[in-house]
């Protein structure tokens, strides 16, 4: 890939895509590239005369649709009016469980992350959440999780909720609830498909022919650079800066 | 009835021993520094569901026995150091949760319930260490598992608000949390960046967004109470300070040092 | 996304076997007049958590196959004539409750899960005519006995409010009940005194007093919209019509012909 | 007793008695004597330096302590937070227990009442529930409720709530939690025990000497004819005009 900008591009561009359809995602305060994908569907939708997006933006004051406190988000998703939420995961395993907590033996862990969040609740209800992670490494992408934080597929009762893809720096991966595991979908530019087989520590499907993922095309690059940015700017002012510097 | 008191009356009132209720947003950094000064200890922290460098601070005074949380972490400025030094040594009880959870048994206690149920969390290894946590069959409708967690009901919630009138009325806009720690405690201290001579119950938008005195035990004016976290409508977070508190926390003597000088600068704003 | 609509266009959207959930304080009577206009039936009240003149309208009507409420009334003027006379004959399937319980229906709903667990009620009768409440032992803590009520999903929530602004937002004040019966609702029909131009949640005093428009399926403009029941900050109840109303409405032809003059009244508002 | 006016001072002035020591009393939209008698007992402690009386009335815009909609006032009752409550009911028996829902066979009762609104949960709750029904006779106070709306006494189960005392036009009775039966207290002047006896139909232990429920003094009356009447203007405008016309 040509440079920073252009990876953020392609993740935002990706996650648009992967956003195709939904009505309303919810997006963490500290998640810019998830909110510019959010913001892109948007504003093609718009062009388009699509439906609306909504996008709820979690401990923003701006973007904020909800006005009965912090458990709203949650309640919201439990009834099936949150569409699409992003993930991520200190460890992410071929289950598609994620690990929010850390390594080693619980509680004292080798490691401590932050914690669950809102996570091992909003796996079951979301629709269509969606892994990303930009390190992609095989102590990312473990076997088996230390902590199950969340998990994928629980057969044992009836969910709506679960993953949907997996996005890196260097590969989107689909998410197979039938089967309980991950396919390559594409690669990104500069990557080949052994670089991610060397680079994920989980087993996964590959197809016999892996396209490489699209970069944005001219109207995108130009939505990006110039509306989201300036809407990203509002909530996210230190990463629009960087994007900007990056140019 | 609702106290007004000051910062050093509000924070002696809390107990070695008591569950003490923190939020994300609305944060009493003043009322933690004055904890802190005030040489509490043996503290359950109860984080509502989350929390940042209120929590760390106060483990890395060594004020907290337990911890109930969904997470720790200083967000831009990464993990909470003194907060993963102490689970790396195992100097505190540490519940995990997640946070839904957490608001439930609040919900659970403000409804005078034992237990509340609660949609997901099934397969999370959660239930593994929270042997508290039950799932059952669902007594009504369509056989099912749900998961049931215990009532929480804190010691004392405290948090920072922008205003309270004088009856002790708090206004906390659309960060109802705030009001669900309250109804769940036992009592609930506030400080507040000013008092205001307007009754906040007069009109019905005004009232809409209070915490009505009722739940109200102790208020303290602390101006520019929740710095270095941010108040809504009043000011930002100051990122640089949480950096640098961020980078001086990882080791015990730069937390040491950080301490003692923000215990004096909460000292010369108040 | 909510949709601005006529009165007809909200009420032909509620369908023939539909459960409807109605409030006490923000009852839309113009709604009210134009289901029954429109012909409506095989209704499924749930009074959330009581019901006046709007239920007992709706009774009198024959648009009402089910009722869940904690009491019909119509308060000062009295017992509700046609609810009265349809439980004695027994026109509709009857699930009498206590207030809290309803509102723990909805919280269910709410949040997603089977049942809500509830404090009180064991002694009572009501539990003997309600199968689907059930007492358990508490899964978590001390051993005892708990109530717990099922949820009550409504197929459609109807209110009036003062205010909507152009994105559906609507101004609710403390009358927080509204908001919960458009959480647990799967659609929710809203009649507004007027729609005003600005942003509703533009301010967080604003904001705090708004349900919004996430949950709002369809509003209609209807001055005077609740009449002759009150609507707060906005007009009185009238109880000289609300009196008028229980005086007629004691026999059948009484209701009839009052009905009749209601519809047309309603519709020269409009 | 000499007319409609000392009659309503009176069971007021009762009221305000056994309110005493509480700190919040909620009070029914539609229950002006209940609510004068809170206003007194606050307007009492006020002049005698005692805690204040927080009043809330149901229902009410002015006198609403509440921003968490209908269902707070359960809450905070559940949370300990009402002290005192009253409740009536077109049957009351012997065992304290309500009904609000009608007389005869359920569902087709004979005659129907409104419903038994918050009886069932908040009589739990509520560590001083007050019976107050004005009409003392037979028909209200009958050996067995039809249908318990809500149970005075339940053993199975801990509760902090229940009846302390239920008062009508004729007497006062105090309710003993452990025998779950009423003793009468006082009666009011003009009527006799034995009055008492041939107008309730449920049993209750009656000791050998009755006194006579004391009228309310020169003070209270003051009080009561004065600040209260206005304040009780405000919420029950119509009950306030009629106390003053039967002066």
């Amino acid at each position: 890939m040509s440079g920073e900008r252009e990876r953020r591009e392609l993740l935002i561009n990706v996650i648009a895509g992967l956003l195709d359809g939904i009505r309303h995602v919810a997006v963490g305060a500290s998640s810019p590239i998830p909110a510019a994908g959010a913001m892109l569907l948007r504003a093609r939708n718009e062009r388009a005369g699509k439906p609306p997006v909504r996008i709820s933006i979690l401990g923003s004051q701006e973007h904020n649709f909800f006005t009965n406190g912090a458990v709203e988000v949650f309640d919201c998703a439990a009834q099936g009016r949150v569409d699409a939420f992003f993930l991520g995961g200190g460890q992410i395993d071929g289950a598609g469980n994620i690990n929010l907590v850390g390594t080693g033996t619980y509680p004292a862990t080798d490691v401590r992350w932050p914690g669950s969040f809102g996570s091992a609740y909003l796996y079951h209800l979301v629709p269509r959440v969606i892994l990303f992670r930009e390190e992609h490494s095989p102590r990312v992408f473990v076997p088996k999780v230390d902590f199950v934080s969340a998990a994928a597929t629980t057969p044992e009762v009836r969910r709506r909720g679960g993953p949907h893809a997996l996005l890196t720096n260097m590969a989107l991966f689909d998410f197979d609830r039938i089967s309980g595991g991950f396919a390559l979908r594409s690669v990104h530019p500069g990557y080949s498909p052994a670089d991610i087989r060397a680079n994920t520590g989980f087993d996964y499907v590959e197809p016999a022919s892996i396209p490489a993922t699209p970069a944005p095309d001219a109207e995108t690059l130009a939505l990006l650079r110039g509306r989201i940015m300036e809407e990203l700017g509002e909530t996210y002012p230190a990463f629009a800066r960087a994007m900007q510097q990056a140019a | 009835m609702t106290e007004i008191v000051s910062l050093e009356a509000l924070a002696a009132d809390v107990q070695p021993g008591q569950s003490l209720a923190i939020p994300v947003t609305g944060v009493s950094m003043a009322g933690t520094a004055a904890l802190i000064e005030a040489g509490a200890r043996d503290l359950k922290l109860i984080c509502v569901p989350i929390s940042s460098m209120q929590a760390d601070l106060l483990i890395g005074a060594g004020a907290v026995s337990a911890i109930e949380t969904s997470a720790v972490s200083l967000g831009e400025a990464g993990g909470a150091p003194r907060f993963n030094a102490a689970v790396r040594a195992g100097s505190f009880a540490l519940r995990d949760s997640t946070c839904p959870a957490i608001l439930a048994g609040l919900l659970a206690a403000q409804k005078g319930v034992p237990f509340m149920p609660i949609a997901g969390i099934v397969g999370s290894d959660l239930l593994r260490v929270r042997p508290d946590w039950k799932v059952i069959d669902s007594p009504v409708g369509e056989p099912g598992k749900v998961v049931v967690v215990p009532a929480i009901a804190p010691d004392v919630a405290l948090f920072h608000a922008p205003e309270a009138d004088r009856a002790g009325n708090i206004r906390i806009g659309r960060h109802r949390e705030l009001a669900a720690m309250a109804y769940a405690a036992k009592r609930t201290f506030v400080t507040v960046e000013r008092i205001v001579d307007r009754n906040l119950m007069a009109t019905e938008d005004s009232a809409a967004g209070v915490l009505p005195s009722l739940y109200v035990d102790k208020v303290a004016v602390a101006p520019r109470g929740a710095w270095p976290l941010p108040l809504w409508d009043e000011y930002p977070g100051d990122d640089v300070e949480v950096a640098r508190y961020a980078a001086m926390a990882r080791s015990e003597e730069g937390f040491r040092a950080y301490l003692s000088g923000f215990l004096s600068q909460r000292k010369q704003v108040a």
